[in-house]
């Protein structure tokens, strides 16, 4: 593999800006989130520098390394802090740090009143240059640094307004659901170094081949631990709605376009297990399937905007992990999805964060209407992200979502059935909770207070809303065309023979269509022609309740770990105190007792004293009796 | 006569002795009890001289005289104090000192 | 040139001059006292500088004749695992004294007094890893234990004088039992060639297994006191509680490491046979400890007492990582002494900080540190993160590390242990959530953040904990030799592959 | 029948004659010399005559003898260091019992009398305890050299009729004093009698008196073994009252607390010494051959000794009966080195005797230091804080009972260490394991009185530390340097012992 020497200065570069904002304090108040911009962007003009260096190799020269020093290196587990940047790693660096860019300016403004803006700018370079981490190691090991990076980044941002006790509390959350995930990981690299005797990419790639299936099912499952932790897949997905607590931008960097996202990158980086390991590959599938229906219903229920989008990230991860579950052909699918979705998740985030920002911070939709007339920036490119997301030919979705729809038809027998039928019902919801979110935001009467004076954003917010749409319409023709990422990517993946085709594109292009229109049509039917409460009635069918509450996660997680772990915690605490040192108190009290016993034998009278000596006497006298006897 | 006789009978003045230093409460009854264990010891010496036909048993129990002399002495100084504060030769009297 | 035993002067030469210095001028004395430190600090970095690191064998051997009717020997002598916990002993000295500067006050007697123990116990902290005599070993074992009783009993806060009597008690007994065992060895050594306590002669001793097994239980107790491990550990929150910061950082950062250095060297050394029949209890034991001290540490209202039981959930995993008898568990063991040396002082250092001004240890007390006192409250995330292990921490190579050799040939051990792992998170972040998040509580709303000497007291710390999260190959370089030494002498090699691929 | 005149070496009996010859004088001292002077004459002949024979102890320490007194007595390597500690010991007790303070002017005066304060207050001080301490220290120097019965018993009475009366002689307290001599007196020949009854049965036994005789007889094994064995139990019940070992330890808590605390220091250390040493002899080369027979009524002995005074001391109120328990426990301690019977186990034990005795001495010494204004104040609650008022008092009781609990650094450690390794050499694995437990125990209050000085605040009840005269002064220092030194350097000591350890027989 060719290596390099400037690798480094992806990461490098913005990881410098977050210490140098976090050490300079507030001495770096004025300049601090100019250097933070600046710093992310020239990260992104030096992807685009490797960018143009891979496009002028060869297929089989593309990913070069660069070894920065050895790292852990005891007896046979070696591991050097090494980079690798491939086909796959470029897409997300152009990600990571494009989107990241255009956030970053967004934020200029959009955090220009908060005085700790600074900070939040450290905290976005640092989540950079953790999440570059993340796709740029070239070990599992490696990863797992930038995976729990990412989730330290993630979590300060979520508690960036940790003065009020619920966001702490969600960021507290966020972490400790993501560190179960983390757990995940840490087993499949321990499994990978019993088994395999390494942990790096390549050397794991080329150990496959000699290792038993049950290894590489445990690998490819505890892999998928750990993706459904940072992508908040089924069962590790409360803590994403609740995440929405951060600011805006990070909901919209974090939250949608990149970090949640590291599951997909994940299973598809480790496309190697995954395609060996048929149980584990099946095993994603469900959980993508199962996410993508969990979300996609309770998003139809959130009248929190940002909430909404969240269940809507969860719902299309979901199809990406499905995508990628589905073996050789999936696999690039699902990252098209997932560069498609950064464009137009991050969009309307940041579109939900223009629209809070000219309401008073006010979230719920209910209070929202009409808004179209007031923003009319933020209503074309929201709009566009809602088109994309919808799969509305030619927007960006279209393309992405329509082949992950088709290759799950396409993957054979009853499972290509039920998952095909799972994704395009899956497919409607989404066109029905989005139209919901764009109408009640944006169209019919408006329902907001009198304080509210809803207004258009600054330049520097809607200009990165802008090129987000432009993304959004334009990046799933473009990477489609020709096939494009599918050849870019197709050096990574093994090959199988050519699948059957169950159904055509045209077919299920058009049956997704239908799912869409029936969405959109119910949507309309129920909040354009009806009056919307500004408060959520009450009288709602049992559905929208279970719905309202995340399908009921938090209390499962309540009762199941959460009350009997507490019960645990305070019994054990008094069975340290009332047991454990109560018996260590207890020997003292034992010899404290006897001593005092033993003092009686003193009574003060001296005919007793030699009473003691006589016995004693007698005693021995009866022993060396016993003794000749 | 056997002179293990004499051994029997100094073992059981040796217990009356012993017994009466345990059951007396006068000091000077004590003390005489115990003068008496020290002469069953002497007996003792006396009767092992004649049995081994050794002559330093008998040596001894000039010796055992000697000593409980001494101890007489230094015996009755001290009874003597503490009846005189005490009004009282009656050893379970003294008990300031227990536990 | 006889480094440990000059290393071993220069703090007692230090106390000799505290102790000389005018009365009444205690800022005088503390200067001594951190030049002290300092200048011994700085004589074992040189001293680490010469160690040759690929050279198995101790280095730095001393040895003179002590007492020689007992074939008693003042020898010591250091391995790579003793040279870093040399230094870390050395290099958290001059951190206390600079960052408890004031916690002296409070004392029942002088500033100098203090100081003076600071300086004993520094030098009995260098003597007690540098030790090859195991009576030597023992004495000063032992002996440690005084200065840090009226270290406890005489400047800490609340149930001091219990918290001392009830550490001295439990250590003494462990003592005991290992003295016995001790002096069985010494017996057998007797009978065996001639009385000695040479570490390295009394590891060749023959005898039989039902007296190997019951003399390592003397050792493995006396340390399973010391580091501490379930269920012998509840002298270490009250004594915690008690003790000042600084106190605390060298009880749980240096002495408790003497537990886990006495099983590597002493136990593994001395008894392979029994260390490997005990091995399936006492990973049962560090499991438990993982477990259970994080799970208490939850459940704990005090911060103070919330570190200390987080401390036997790290022992837990130390303890795992020796006795894993893999060189990626015993190297990561041996890291993870050093490593929670310091991010255990950090822990105990910023909170000391807090609780001292707000006057109350309890964590509820606290409230939105964070925007009072910034700086203060990033210091103890960071030392929070650093005892939850997070990636690019250097807690997280060694527990990553421990967890790995493990696995290899316990599995099921590695597993149950990575649980520790979320609860870490949580027994962090909940007192990172009361104290520093939400909004701020009356009683906080006038605390002041760090001044220049405690920023200049901490910083070093936090500097090695990152600095060797990300490379911490100065240090494995120095353990790795000792540790595939040790682990071959115990007959054992690394699980290889079962895939056997590469 | 001829007489034959006894040959006598002189030289080797010197420290004992130097001893009762300086007695004698005392005596008359205290009969002729004017009472302005008496004290200083006294104190000055009492530290002179010591300081003497311990010069002649120095003079003969290479000497082996069984004949200096006609086979009575045995000159050897452990005969000799034991004389030189017990005179070591005794002299810093004398600088101790200097303190006239501590003793009734006039011992024959009625308690509360105006006899009794018309003494005081004309300083008419009676110094008759100088006499009786010389004497009491000749019968202890005779004890663990003696090689026949008859000198054995006399040995014993010499040091015991003086202690019985010194006990007595305390200046406050006294009804408390007079109770400890009359029960030290009668429990004292109570078992006196015991041992005289057991010598009649060894003697009827071997038909000798020597101990060369008795172990010959032991080692033909013909003679009549319940004899024998009745006769060691008897002898041993003597012996073992002196040391205050279980169950005949009855009289020493309350006869330390009642005697003036000069003469508990004296008599804790320096009897303990005289009375192991005789028995070591006596174990070591009479008995040796009987091991069988009474080795585990020994330990058993020994174990319930050690964990009996350690369990009573820990809830002691008073601070000279917790010594006593103290005591109790270390002769405990001890005993395992009679039991151990090699060479390690009596090296041991004279290094522990040695050790422990100026450790005790100097604890005693911090005890007469401590006081009201009614005296000593041995209340364990009235020395709160004491560390705090006087903290160099403070810290060298803190030494003393360190040592006394076996905390390495300092002499009791190594004397712990290596009794337990001897006693461990011979087999005796209960003994150690025993040893250890009740070291645990002790520790534990060893250290709540450390807690008391240190950690408690001082209680405003007028007690105070007297500032202490020149020679308390100088038992504090010597003793506690001897105590640190044992601890941090003892090869040298060691060595000695270990080349002057073999008993001749």
């Amino acid at each position: 593999m060719i290596t390099s020497t400037t690798l480094v200065y992806l990461i490098a570069l913005p990881l410098a800006g977050s210490a140098i904002l976090l050490l300079a304090g507030r001495r770096s108040d004025k300049w601090g989130h100019l250097l933070a911009t600046a710093l992310s962007a020239s990260s992104f003009f030096v992807g685009l520098y490797q960018l143009s260096l891979m496009l002028g190799r060869s297929n089989s020269e593309r990913p070069i390394t660069q070894k920065l020093f050895e790292w852990i290196s005891v007896g046979s587990f070696k591991i050097d802090a090494s980079l690798m940047l491939d086909q796959l790693s470029i897409c997300f660096v152009l990600l990571i740090t494009g989107v990241g860019t255009l956030i970053h300016i967004y934020s200029i403004s959009y955090m220009s009143h908060d005085p700790d803006r600074r900070r939040f700018f450290a905290f976005l370079n640092l989540f950079i240059a953790a999440m570059l981490l993340l796709v740029l190691g070239d070990s599992y090991l490696n990863l797992y640094v930038g995976w729990e990076g990412v989730g330290l980044a993630s979590y300060l941002l979520i508690g960036f307004w940790n003065q009020k006790p619920a966001y702490a509390t969600a960021s507290k959350k966020a972490f400790v659901m993501n560190r179960i995930g983390d757990m995940g990981l840490s087993f499949a690299i321990m499994i990978a170094f019993a088994t395999m005797g390494t942990v790096s990419f390549s050397g794991v790639k080329e150990a496959v081949d000699h290792t038993s299936t049950a290894a590489l099912t445990g690998i490819g499952l505890m892999l998928l631990v750990a993706a459904t932790g940072k992508s908040a897949q089924f069962p590790l997905q409360a803590w994403l709605g609740d995440a929405m607590a951060g600011p805006t931008p990070v909901s919209a960097l974090i939250h949608a376009a990149t970090m949640v996202t590291a599951g997909v990158y994940l299973i598809t980086r480790s496309n190697f297990i995954f395609d060996a390991a048929p149980t584990a590959q099946l095993l994603v599938v469900i959980i993508g399937a199962i996410t993508l229906m969990f979300g996609a219903l309770i998003g139809t229920a959130k009248d929190d905007i940002k909430k909404a989008l969240a269940a809507s990230t969860m719902s299309q991860i979901g199809y990406m992990i499905l995508g990628a579950g589905l073996g050789p052909v999936g696999y690039a699918f699902a990252i098209m999805h997932l560069l498609t979705h950064g464009f137009f998740k991050a969009g309307m985030f940041l579109g939900a964060g223009s629209v809070m920002h000219g309401m008073n911070d006010e979230v719920n939709m209910r209070k929202y209407g009409a808004l179209r007339k007031f923003m009319p920036i933020t209503f074309a490119t929201f709009g566009l992200g809602y088109l994309a997301i919808l799969g509305v030919p030619p927007f960006a979705g279209f393309y992405s979502k329509d082949m992950i729809i088709e290759t799950a038809f396409n993957s054979g027998g009853a499972k290509g059935i039920i998952l095909g039928c799972v994704t395009l019902l899956g497919a409607g919801i989404t066109a029905f909770y989005m139209t919901r979110v764009m109408i009640l935001t944006f169209t019919g009467k408006s329902r907001w207070d009198d304080e509210a004076h809803p207004h258009e954003s600054p330049w520097l917010m809607w200009l990165p809303m802008a090129i987000l749409a432009i993304g959004s319409v334009t990046s799933g023709y473009l990477l489609s065309h020709g096939d494009a990422l599918v050849n870019w990517l197709s050096p990574l993946f093994e090959h199988h023979g050519e699948h059957e085709e169950l159904l055509s594109p045209m077919v299920v292009s058009g049956l997704a269509l239908a799912m869409v229109a029936i969405g959109v049509a119910i949507a309309f039917v129920k909040y354009s022609r009806n009056e919307v409460a500004s408060v959520a009635p009450t009288d709602v069918s049992i559905f929208t309740t279970i719905a309202r509450q995340d399908l009921l996660q938090d209390r499962f997680n309540e009762a199941v770990f959460m009350q009997p772990g507490q019960a645990l915690t305070a019994v054990l605490v008094k069975t340290d105190e009332a047991v454990i040192d109560g018996a260590v108190r207890g020997v003292g009290r034992v010899a404290l007792g006897s001593g005092s016993a033993l003092r009686g034998v003193q009574t003060g009278f001296v005919r007793s004293y030699a009473a003691l000596i006589l016995l004693g006497a007698v005693a021995l006298v009866a022993a060396i009796w016993v003794v000749t006897q | 006569m056997n002179a293990a006789n004499y051994l029997y009978l100094s073992a059981l003045l040796f217990t009356i002795g012993a017994v009466g230093v345990v059951v007396r409460r006068n000091a000077i009854v004590v003390f005489m009890c115990i003068e008496l264990m020290l002469n069953a010891a002497n007996l003792s010496f006396v009767t092992f001289s004649r049995i081994n036909g050794d002559l330093n048993g008998q040596v001894i129990a000039f010796f055992t005289m000697v000593v409980a002399a001494c101890e007489v002495v230094v015996g009755l100084a001290i009874i003597v104090t503490i009846y005189r504060s005490r009004r009282s030769a009656s050893i379970d009297d003294a008990s300031l000192l227990k536990r | 040139m006889n480094w440990l035993t000059l290393l071993m002067a220069l703090p007692l030469l230090g106390s000799v001059v505290v102790a000389g210095l005018p009365k009444g001028n205690e800022k005088l004395v503390k200067q001594v006292a951190l030049a002290s430190t300092l200048i011994v600090m700085g004589a074992t970095i040189a001293m680490a500088v010469s160690f040759q690191r690929d050279n198995v064998e101790l280095q730095f051997v001393e040895k003179y004749s002590w007492i020689p009717s007992f074939g008693i020997n003042y020898a010591l002598g250091v391995d790579g695992l003793a040279l870093v916990l040399i230094l870390m002993s050395t290099i958290l000295a001059p951190v206390v004294v600079l960052a408890g500067w004031n916690e002296s006050h409070g004392g029942r007697w002088s500033v100098k007094v203090f100081y003076i123990l600071i300086l004993v116990l520094e030098t009995m902290m260098i003597g007690v890893f540098a030790a090859t005599d195991v009576f030597l070993f023992y004495v000063i074992f032992e002996a440690m234990l005084i200065p840090v009783y009226f270290l406890i009993g005489g400047y800490g806060t609340g149930e001091r004088s219990a918290a001392a009597v009830k550490f001295l008690i439990y250590s003494l007994f462990g003592g005991l039992l290992m003295l016995a065992s001790i002096i069985a060895l010494y017996v057998m050594s007797g009978a065996q060639g001639g009385h000695t306590f040479d570490l390295a002669a009394l590891s060749q001793l023959q005898m039989s297994s039902m007296t190997q097994n019951l003399l390592f239980l003397g050792f493995f107790i006396a340390f399973a006191i010391k580091a501490p491990l379930w269920p012998l550990h509840t002298w270490l929150p009250d004594a915690a509680d008690s003790a000042t910061p600084g106190t605390s950082v060298l009880l749980l950062g240096v002495l408790d490491k003497v537990g886990t250095f006495g099983m590597i060297r002493y136990c593994l050394t001395l008894f392979p046979e029994a260390s490997k029949t005990f091995t399936p209890m006492i990973l049962v034991l560090a499991l438990i400890s993982i477990i259970y001290g994080a799970i208490l540490a939850i459940g704990q209202r005090d911060l103070k007492r919330l570190i200390a039981f987080t401390s036997i959930s790290h022992f837990g995993f130390i303890t795992l990582g020796i006795f894993a008898m893999t060189s990626q568990g015993y190297s990561g063991a041996a890291l993870y002494m050093f490593n929670h040396g310091f991010s255990t002082a950090a822990l105990f250092l910023v909170g000391g900080w807090m609780i001292s001004r707000r006057g109350s240890s309890t964590i509820s007390d606290f409230g939105g540190l964070q925007r009072i006192t910034p700086v203060m409250a990033w210091m103890f995330f960071l030392a929070g993160m650093s005892s939850l292990a997070l990636p690019g921490m250097s807690s997280f190579v060694s527990e990553f590390l421990v967890l790995v050799g493990t696995f290899t040939r316990y599995p099921v051990h590695a597993i149950i242990a990575t649980f520790g792992i979320v609860l870490a998170a949580l027994y962090i972040l909940i007192p990172v959530q009361k104290a520093l998040h939400g909004p701020t509580t009356p009683g906080n709303e006038n605390l002041s953040d760090l001044n220049l000497r405690e920023k200049i007291a901490i910083a070093p710390v936090i500097a090695i904990i990152v600095v060797l999260g990300f490379y911490p190959a100065p240090l494995l370089n120095v353990i790795n030799p000792a540790a595939t030494h040790v682990i071959a002498q115990l007959g054992f090699s690394d699980p290889v592959p079962t895939s056997g691929g590469k | 029948m001829t007489f034959n005149a006894p040959v006598l070496n002189y030289t080797l009996l010197s420290p004992i004659l130097i001893l009762l010859g300086g007695a004698l004088l005392g005596v008359l001292v205290e009969a002729f010399v004017s009472k302005a002077m008496r004290a200083v004459t006294q104190l000055s002949l009492t530290v002179g005559t010591l300081v003497l024979s311990l010069a002649q102890v120095w003079r003969i320490h290479n000497e082996q003898s069984m004949s200096a007194a006609m086979g009575s007595v045995i000159i050897d390597g452990p005969g000799v260091l034991l004389q030189a500690s017990i005179l070591i010991i005794s002299i810093i007790s004398v600088f101790l019992i200097a303190d006239t303070d501590h003793f009734t002017a006039l011992a024959a005066a009625l308690p509360g009398s105006e006899e009794e304060r018309h003494s005081l207050e004309s300083g008419n001080q009676v110094t008759e305890v100088y006499p009786l301490t010389l004497f009491a220290i000749s019968g202890m120097m005779l004890f663990p050299i003696a090689s026949d019965l008859i000198t054995l018993f006399v040995a014993l009475e010499m040091l015991s009729l003086p202690l019985y009366l010194m006990a007595g002689l305390s200046r406050r307290r006294r009804l408390a004093s007079q109770e400890a001599a009359l029960k030290y007196f009668l429990l004292g020949a109570f078992s006196s009698a015991f041992f005289l009854f057991g010598m009649a049965y060894l003697y009827g036994y071997s038909a000798s008196v020597t101990y060369a005789g008795i172990r010959e007889s032991i080692v033909g094994g013909s003679g009549n073994d319940v004899l024998l064995l009745i006769g060691m139990a008897f002898l041993t019940i003597g012996l073992l009252f002196k040391v205050g070992a279980v169950p005949f330890h009855a009289w020493s808590p309350d006869v330390y607390q009642g005697a003036p605390t000069p003469i508990t220091g004296f008599m804790a250390a320096a009897t303990k010494v005289a009375a192991f040493g005789a028995m070591l002899r006596i174990y070591y080369t009479v008995f040796a051959n009987a091991q069988w027979s009474w080795s585990p009524l020994l330990s058993l002995i020994a174990i319930v000794t050690m964990l009996f005074g350690s369990l009573v001391a820990i809830s002691q109120r008073d601070v000279k009966r917790m010594l006593a328990y103290s005591s109790i426990a270390h002769a405990g301690f001890l005993l395992a080195g009679v039991i151990a019977l090699n060479k390690a186990g009596l090296e041991a034990s004279i290094f522990y005797l040695f050790a422990y005795g100026v450790a005790t001495v100097g604890a005693f010494a911090v005890v007469t230091l401590v006081r009201d204004s009614s005296g000593e104040v041995t209340d364990l609650n009235r020395w709160k804080g004491l560390g705090k008022r006087s903290p160099w008092v403070a810290i060298s009781f803190a030494g003393f009972l360190l040592a006394f609990a076996g905390i390495p650094l300092t002499s009791g450690f190594i004397g712990k260490f290596s009794i337990f390794s001897a006693a461990y050499e011979s087999g005796a694995k209960g003994l150690v394991i025993a040893g250890v437990l009740s070291s645990a125990i002790a520790a534990f209050f060893y250290i709540r009185v450390i807690v008391l000085m240190f950690f408690t605040d001082p209680s405003q009840d007028g007690t105070s530390v007297q500032l202490p005269s020149i020679l308390t002064r100088a038992t504090l220092i010597i003793s506690m340097a001897v105590t640190v030194v044992l601890g941090v350097y003892p090869a040298p000591l060691l060595n000695l012992i270990s080349h002057f350890s073999t008993f001749i027989r």
